[in-house]
């Protein structure tokens, strides 16, 4: 039983200079073999070990991470947690992930920092406007809090945006889902593994697999740089790098690994208190709570593993910004940085059964992964346990581009070659 | 005017003919020009500058550069405001007006200092542990958190101030113009080669414009650095930029800049002149001569207002004739600082003592210094500093054998400033930002620049590849330079690497990470490591007690280098620390990857101009003028301005669009359709390809006649339509959705040249070289009629789906007979430089007629009451041709087209998919909300299951009630049944229908 | 910001330049797709290799020439190793290369 | 006849004959204008083809600027490549009619394209001392003598448009090609950019 964090442990500790604190994790040795076998050891990899362990009982498994925990798209996204998904399928996912973060810090006894501030999605044209409304009524009869802003309405909830009608893009509405925010995404990745260590979960970071054993069609686990493991089951759980994975493994995805660029400005006082999206001239921006201003902006387009972008990207998105915002541009970027996202044709993740007999995948969460943590490792861990995908995890299949039934959330089509 | 205490009566670059008055906190000051707000400050004696980010803790100036992490200032008032600028790189100009940042309600008394007293209580990630009671509880300590965090303000009004951007290119950009940039830059000029050289500071020259002794080819280092810095000037392919940063280092050598244009002159200039430039700039080969940056020792209360950087406080004297304080004490572990030692007595600073943690240096310097008398305690420490808003004194202990602790036996020495140098680290930050790696260097302690990264081209040289010495630095400069332009094929006189003089050989480093004191780290004084986010010794201690070892958790546990400074000063002595807990070596701790900016950069200045209707252009037609006229209200469609209604005087939306809608179908309208994508295709091959790229058939279709076309992505999905026409055999024309168009255009070459290279057919966008405007309405003919000779009109002579050229109204046109109306339909297409003619002869001979211009609301009406589909509006990237109904446009007979197979995959040939239906609502007022969704059962509340959304939905003035178009699963086998649409508080009920709504024969289309 | 060769105009920012994703896959005829499984489909469609390593992929000079061609370009280092016209098969590389 | 008359260029409305009476051409640092009208004739075709490349000389009297991103001139007319098979005949206004239909015969028997597309861009016309630096803020080639002069053409980007841009001489004076779409928008940008090296407008 690890350490309650609590004010008054947080008080006790002090009294002696906070030597006493333990480990938030282990660092143990791989054993010869477990259960299952989690490859990689951000959000959705230690979050499918934490619920394995909480609600499936399954305690013999490990975390293999080739770095650091969270230093993927956990470590480098712009920490947007909302459910305000058009189709069926994404809007349960993402609702079963949102009510997991309302009580993720209670649960994990580590302070996430989930802050409900409110998401909004600017529309600037009529065209928009149809779209937001055909997106907002279908969330609210999935039962899922959104509503349509007017004007009026958004220069209330944000005084700094430039709502006159004559800006190059009037803003003519938007839509606003108070229950979304942010959260702090480290904290997340440690939060799970704390959980999931004192639960017997062995997380073993520096630890890259190189291979795995498939005999007949069914794995046998993995080959790593600190050896052979042994596994009944595996699931990969590695964002950017599902496809070199699924290489090994011998199948390929339907996927591509791009850059997302994101940025954050100097800390400066409270000037933004929602998060602020613009689809359409692809900006994203809310501040933490350190005072940075947290901005985010639309994928490279080429593929690239470099975790790093190109400049014209950038350069739009704060012109944009800038003229949504004209206040802002006077403040100074201070640190920018890529991540690499995995995308599938129709922006949906796929979750569940690989080619490969008890080999798991769950991947593509492309540019919306982190507000799906909690809920993508809770469905994956199920999925794991049972052998067969968790109820919300189905439509999310890899047969579904055999099939054709494409989950697509951004309208465009398969890319032909 | 009053006297600057701390002015040196003489020497530095500063012009004391020119004072220049400037405020702080309110009180007002004098410098001089060529001072930094950092330097005025100190030499008026104010050491007290800011307050620290999270225990409030009083804090005066570290460094005299870029890495400074303590004196951040607010500059300028109002629109103006500036949050978080380093005085040390402010340029001093008379006026200006500062303030310090995070204090409350002054810097000398705040009271967000109370956080010191619980400052045990709130460690590295404190917050992670508490504040989760009760479970919605952190929305409430949040707020208090976003207000005690953040540093400065940010404005709140628009910024007053211009922008500008460009790009440029050369041959070599040289980053840096300390000794080995300027050595670099003259011998790659001379040779001819376009050069760029930038430097941060106001002025070029970098260390050598704080060298007091060293001489460069005889002359001193201050008269070297403005030979050659003339010299330069003189090349006409030699850009010099001061007062510029490069902050990025992208891929192929692309490298951004910031230059400083008028922030030295105060907010007047602004107006005149952008106030700063971004600069892109592609080189041919990058030259980064970033220098090194100085590190603190991290020792007990090491943050005090008065400890310095023994480098800053040379620099302080030697350029700016300021003087940090009257009283020194200088700790270090290398020989560097006995330069500070030396040049601050010399310069009537008193040095009372340099503690060395070296027990026997034997450096030049070393005795040069015991030579001026001054004392050197070796094998000491300073274990303590006294004084909270400035220094008073420090405390000093013999270091046990070991150095890792202190003797008990002490000395007090009162002193004003205490200078400390724990070696240098190499600015690795731009090569970092390459992607490639840095390695560690034992000789001197530091990380230094590894290979460079394949597709890539920089070298770095001088400091920033760990290179001190001035000899050397200039001699690397100039080889790099010359072999740089060697290989770039500039082979000419590159001259002589510059000579020295006066340069003492040093000893070596001795590494000390933590300076031990008479406490154990992290209960007596604090060791501050990154000061500017108040990370501590003990922080990265606790960081390692409890599994956040690798660098970087460590860096996000403790937030240490992640502040406005980036942990220029920090990085290294906390990885150094931190491997000592872990006892392993430095560099298997990580190494931080750099990421842009080097310093932070202006987010104006990616805008440059491009503000308002600059952000993106605003396409217009050729009759736009005439629609602005005539009180047309725009519609923005893709990049086009489109009109989307006429309203007449004291009309509303709906009142003009009914009018415009009746209008059509009663008399003549007019409406512009020039935005509708046009392609011209030629070739033996032209046919050919539209039957692959359309699902109908097009091999039979006779020159003169026009047919309508679907297209599919190759998913099978519907991806554009229009209608297209054949000129002659192998000649096309063929018209696409406005916003289509260049997707099209792309995708027609896409295949082309990719797939059916051997196909003979040539595509040319010629949507702008035709103007259209459609005539509908039964009096369409008649118009027509009177203003052409030589086009007969009837239907025998000129049916639908069929072209002809001629005149009209005196000019060339080509009238297409089709129709997106229904109605009888002219689409006359011209010239654009005649457009405005036919349009307005159009509108004369019609005004007998009430010719009525119509909108694309009208447009969208008209063709809805037809049940005609706009692409993007009844399709989203997931409908097929037989979801829309269009079974009709399936050629059976092609064997090939695209998309065609993905039509037989299991879901997409489902017969239950959504189908586009009619919707008519029970109150045939009730216009229904384009997107609301449709459920089969209303329930009480949600969840309800949807069936299908409303895609397109209007009053119809022609069928005097609404109509509405819908996507809803299964649609075609629900005919007649009632379903609800549940939004805005309220249920709406509607019958599913045909998708027709008037003149379902069709019958109209010939008048 | 890739600095980009094309083939016939030269070398350009990567701005003037739209993505054309994986090259040479070849598209099934009609005798060949009439046969395949809904899953042999999909492989050509949708799965696609997206290499760590050197990649082959198109690009087109978008603002240029509209001419689309080949590139193999490491996508961890983003170095350009070959240009080569459409058509053209891929050039021999060390894809092992890091 | 009504065809010319009733003809209006694109940059018409910003009445630039009246601001160019106005003068400052001898100090200003940019001089703006533009051409209109300008004959475009798009061509396709096999540059290796000498029946193509003769017949091109025999109708426009110009050889076929083979070489990427070059201008070939005889009298007042030019041949621009756009691509590996694709170049433009640019002359005086009102020449389509006649040379459309005249390219067209030459051309018999061979694959090529022949389009007018006169109408659908205007030029833009810049020169002056600091032509370079106003047009450095739009365009990232590399104009620098050394590498673009006198003759030469590249299709590229300018500020958020498409542009073909043509040195003309070393003034330097430079050809602008844009779609009349865009061509409001870019004129508007251009100007703001000039304003700041001093601008004067020239007549068409």
């Amino acid at each position: 039983m690890k350490q309650r964090y609590s004010i008054f442990s947080l008080v006790r500790n002090a009294l002696n200079y906070h030597a006493d604190w333990q480990e938030a994790w282990r660092s143990p040795d791989p054993k010869p073999a477990y259960d299952v076998i989690i490859i990689g050891g951000g959000g959705h990899g230690l979050a499918t070990a934490y619920y394995l362990a909480k609600e499936h009982g399954i305690t013999n498994v490990a975390v293999l991470e080739k770095g650091w925990l969270g230093g993927g798209n956990t470590g480098r996204n712009t920490t947007i947690v909302r459910s305000n998904y058009l189709w069926d399928e994404s809007a349960h996912l993402y609702e079963h992930a949102l009510k997991l973060w309302e009580g993720l810090s209670q649960d994990l006894n580590y302070n996430v920092m989930f802050s409900q501030r409110g998401i909004m999605n600017l529309a600037h044209t009529v065209h928009d406007m149809q779209a937001l409304r055909r997106r907002v009524y279908a969330i609210q009869l999935n039962g899922i809090d959104s509503e349509i802003l007017t004007p009026a309405q958004i220069k209330e909830l944000v005084p700094m945006l430039d709502c006159s009608p004559n800006a190059r893009y009037p803003i003519m509405g938007a839509s606003f889902q108070r229950r979304g925010g942010t959260a702090r995404h480290d904290a997340v990745a440690w939060g799970y593994a704390r959980g999931a260590d004192e639960r017997g979960v062995d997380i073993i970071q520096n630890c890259e697999v190189t291979g795995f054993k498939i005999v007949n069609g069914t794995v046998q686990g993995v080959e790593t740089t600190r050896g052979f493991i042994g596994a009944k089951k595996v699931g990969v759980v590695v964002a950017g790098h599902s496809g070199v994975l699924a290489g090994m493994a011998g199948f390929r995805l339907p996927l591509e690994s791009h850059p997302l660029q994101a940025l954050v400005s100097e800390p400066i006082k409270p000037i933004l208190d929602t998060v602020v999206m613009s689809p359409q001239v692809h900006v994203y921006v809310s501040q933490s709570d350190k005072g940075e201003l947290v901005l985010g902006a639309g994928i490279d387009a080429f593929n690239s593993y470099a975790q790093a972008g190109s400049p014209p990207i950038v350069e739009n998105q704060l012109n944009a910004l800038c003229d949504l915002f004209p206040a802002f541009s006077r403040l100074r970027m201070m640190r920018q940085w890529g991540g690499i996202v995995d995308t599938c044709p129709d922006a949906s993740p796929i979750i569940g059964k690989t080619p490969v007999q008890n080999l798991f995948i769950n991947c593509g969460w492309g540019t919306g992964g982190f507000k799906a943590t909690p809920g993508s490792g809770n469905v994956f861990a199920h999925t794991l346990a049972r052998g067969e995908p968790h109820p919300l995890a189905v439509p999310f299949a890899l047969e579904r581009f055999t099939t054709g039934y494409l989950i697509d959330e951004h309208g465009a089509a398969g890319v032909a070659h | 005017m009053t006297a600057q205490k701390n002015r040196l009566g003489q020497g530095g670059r500063i012009d004391r003919t020119k004072p220049l008055r400037f405020t702080f906190d309110g009180k007002t000051y004098y410098g001089y020009q060529g001072d930094t707000l950092a330097s005025a400050l100190l030499a008026n004696g104010v050491s007290l500058v800011g307050r620290s980010f999270k225990y409030h803790r009083p804090r005066g100036i570290l460094s005299a550069g870029a890495e400074e992490p303590n004196a951040l200032i607010q500059l300028g008032l109002g629109d103006r405001t500036e949050p978080n600028l380093r005085a040390t790189q402010i340029e001093l100009y008379d006026g200006l007006v500062a303030e310090s940042q995070n204090r409350w309600p002054s810097l000398t008394t705040d009271f967000g200092a109370a956080n010191s007293i619980f400052q045990k209580f709130i460690p590295s990630g404190f917050y992670y542990k508490t504040f989760m009671w009760p479970a919605k509880g952190w929305m409430f300590y949040e707020k208090f958190i976003r207000q005690a965090a953040g540093l400065g303000k940010g404005p709140t009004e628009q910024d007053p101030d211009r922008y500008d951007k460009l790009y440029a290119s050369c041959d070599l950009l040289i980053i840096g113009a300390g000794p080995s940039g300027l050595a670099a830059a003259l011998a790659a000029g001379r040779s001819g080669a376009r050069v760029i050289l930038v430097d941060e500071q106001q002025e070029l020259g970098g260390s050598l414009l704080s060298e007091r002794t060293a001489e460069v080819d005889g002359t001193s280092a201050a008269d070297w650095v403005a030979g050659a810095v003339a010299e330069l000037a003189a090349m006409p392919e030699v850009t010099l930029l001061s007062r510029t940063v490069a902050w990025a280092y992208y891929d192929h050598n692309s490298v951004s800049l910031m230059e400083r244009v008028t922030d030295h002159l105060g907010p007047v200039a602004g107006a005149k002149q952008p106030r700063q430039r971004l600069w892109r700039v592609r080189a041919k080969e990058v030259i980064l001569a970033t220098g090194a940056i100085e590190r603190p020792l991290v020792y007990s209360d090491n943050d005090r207002p008065g400890c310095m950087l023994a480098s800053a406080a040379r620099t302080y004297v030697n350029r700016y004739g300021s003087m940090p304080g009257q009283r020194a004490v200088i700790m270090t572990n290398n020989d560097g600082a006995y330069r500070a030692a030396l040049d601050l007595s010399e310069a009537g600073v008193t040095v009372f003592a340099v503690v060395d943690l070296r027990s026997d240096p034997q450096g030049e310097l070393v005795k040069a210094a015991r030579a001026k008398g001054i004392e050197i305690i070796t094998g000491h420490a300073i274990t303590g500093v006294k004084g909270k808003l400035a220094v008073t004194g420090v405390d000093i202990m013999p270091l046990t054998a070991d150095g890792k602790g202190v003797t008990s036996a002490s000395r007090h020495i009162h002193c004003d400033l205490v200078l400390s140098s724990g070696g240098w680290q190499p600015t690795v930050h731009l090569h970092s930002q390459t992607r490639a790696k840095v390695v560690w260097s034992d000789d001197i302690q530091a990380f230094v620049p590894g290979n460079k990264l394949p597709g890539q081209n920089n070298r770095s040289i001088g400091g920033a590849h760990g290179v001190f010495g001035l000899a050397d630095c200039l001699a690397e400069g100039h080889a790099a330079g010359s072999e740089g332009a060697a290989r770039l094929g500039f082979g000419a006189q590159s001259g002589q690497a510059p000579s020295v003089s006066g340069e003492p050989a040093e000893g070596a480093l001795l590494p000390v990470w933590i300076v031990p004191s008479d406490k154990p780290v992290g209960q007596g004084g604090k060791h501050f490591v990154d000061y500017q986010n108040d990370v501590t010794a003990a922080d990265v201690m606790l960081a390692h007690r409890e599994g956040y070892r690798s660098v970087e958790h460590l860096k996000r546990y403790t937030t240490m280098g992640m502040a406005t400074d980036q942990g220029k000063t920090s990085n290294v002595n906390a990885l150094a620390i931190m491997a000592g807990l872990r006892n392993v070596e430095i560099p298997s701790v990580g190494t931080t990857t750099f990421r842009p900016p080097y310093t932070p950069v202006t987010l104006g200045t990616f805008s440059g101009i491009d503000k308002g209707d600059f952000l993106d252009p605003i396409r217009k037609t050729a009759m736009h003028q005439w629609h602005e006229q005539h009180g047309a209200v725009f519609e923005c469609v893709a990049q086009w301005h489109r009109p989307y209604y006429y309203p007449k005087l004291g009309e509303t939306m709906h009142d003009a669009v009914n009018r415009e809608v009746k209008a059509a179908r009663t008399g003549v309208t007019i409406v512009d359709a020039s935005t509708l994508g046009k392609i011209d295709i030629q070739g033996p091959d032209a046919a050919w390809f539209l039957n692959m790229v359309y699902t109908n058939a097009w091999t039979k279709l006779e020159p003169g006649r026009c047919r309508y076309g679907l297209m599919l992505g190759e998913d099978g999905m519907v991806f554009d339509d229009g209608v297209t026409s054949r000129i002659s055999e192998n000649h096309f024309h063929m018209t696409t959705t406005t916003g289509g168009a260049p997707r099209v255009m792309s995708w027609l070459e896409e295949w082309h040249q990719c797939e059916w290279p051997d196909k003979k057919v040539y595509f040319t966008s010629v949507t702008e070289q035709w103007s259209v405007m459609a005539l509908n309405g039964p009096l369409s003919r008649k118009l027509l009629e009177e203003l052409t000779t030589d086009i007969p009109l009837d239907d025998a002579t000129f049916p639908f789906m069929s072209f002809k050229d001629g005149h009209l109204a005196g000019v060339p046109v080509r009238i297409f007979r089709i129709s997106f109306t229904g109605e009888l339909s002219f689409e006359v297409n011209c010239k654009p430089s005649h457009a405005l003619h036919v349009w307005r002869a159009l509108m004369q001979a019609g005004e007998k007629y009430d010719i009525t211009p119509y909108g694309t609301e009208a447009m969208h009406v008209l063709r809805a009451e037809k049940g005609f589909i706009i692409v993007g509006q009844e399709t989203d990237g997931t409908i097929t041709p037989y979801d829309l109904g269009m079974d009709w446009i399936m050629a059976k007979s092609k064997t090939d087209f695209l998309g065609r197979r993905s039509l037989t995959r299991e879901d997409t040939k489902r017969p239950d998919r959504k189908h586009l239906v009619g919707l008519l609502t029970d109150n045939p007022n009730e216009v229904l909300l384009e997107g609301g969704q449709i459920v089969a059962h209303v329930k009480d509340r949600p969840p309800m299951e949807m069936i299908g959304h409303v895609t397109s939905s209007y009053y119809s003035p022609n069928c005097n009630r609404s109509i509405a178009l819908a996507l809803v699963k299964n649609g075609r086998n629900r005919m007649g049944e009632t379903v609800y649409l549940p939004y805005e508080g309220k249920v709406i009920p509607a019958k599913i229908t045909e998708p027709k709504f008037f003149d379902s024969e069709g019958k109209r289309i010939n008048g | 910001m890739f600095l980009i060769t094309c083939p016939y105009c030269g070398a350009r920012d990567e701005h003037e330049f739209g993505y054309g994703h994986e090259a040479h896959i070849a598209r099934p005829t009609p005798a060949e797709y009439e046969q395949m499984s809904d899953a042999e489909w999909a492989q050509y469609l949708f799965m696609r290799k997206n290499t760590k390593g050197v990649h082959f992929e198109r690009w087109v000079h978008t603002k240029g020439c509209r001419r689309w061609f080949n590139v193999a370009r490491h996508t961890v280092t983003h170095e350009i190793l070959a240009v080569y016209e459409m058509g053209k098969p891929a050039p021999q590389i060390d894809t092992e290369k890091k | 006849m009504v065809e010319a008359y009733q003809r209006r260029s694109a940059l018409n409305h910003f009445g630039l004959a009246a601001r160019a009476n106005q003068g400052g051409h001898a100090t200003a640092g940019v001089i703006l204008g533009e051409s209109a009208h300008r004959t475009i004739i798009n061509i396709r075709g096999d540059a290796n083809d000498a029946a193509f490349i003769n017949a091109v000389k025999s109708v426009t009297g110009v050889d076929l600027p083979t070489k990427a991103n070059t201008v070939n001139k005889a009298g007042d007319t030019g041949i621009l490549w756009l691509g590996p098979n694709e170049w433009w005949v640019v002359t005086t206004p009102d020449r389509s009619d006649e040379l459309v239909p005249a390219l067209r015969q030459a051309f018999q028997g061979q694959h090529t394209a022949v389009v007018d597309v006169t109408e659908s861009r205007t030029v833009i016309t810049i020169s002056g001392p600091k032509a370079r630096d106003a047009l450095a803020r739009g365009i990232s080639l590399d104009l620098h003598p050394r590498v673009f002069g006198p003759g030469q053409c590249a299709q590229t980007g300018m500020s958020k448009c498409n542009v073909l841009l043509h040195q003309t001489d070393d003034k330097p004076s430079y050809d602008i090609y844009v779609l009349k779409s865009f061509s409001d928008y870019l004129w508007q940008w251009t100007e703001k950019i000039a304003t700041d090296f001093g601008l004067a407008i020239s007549a068409a």
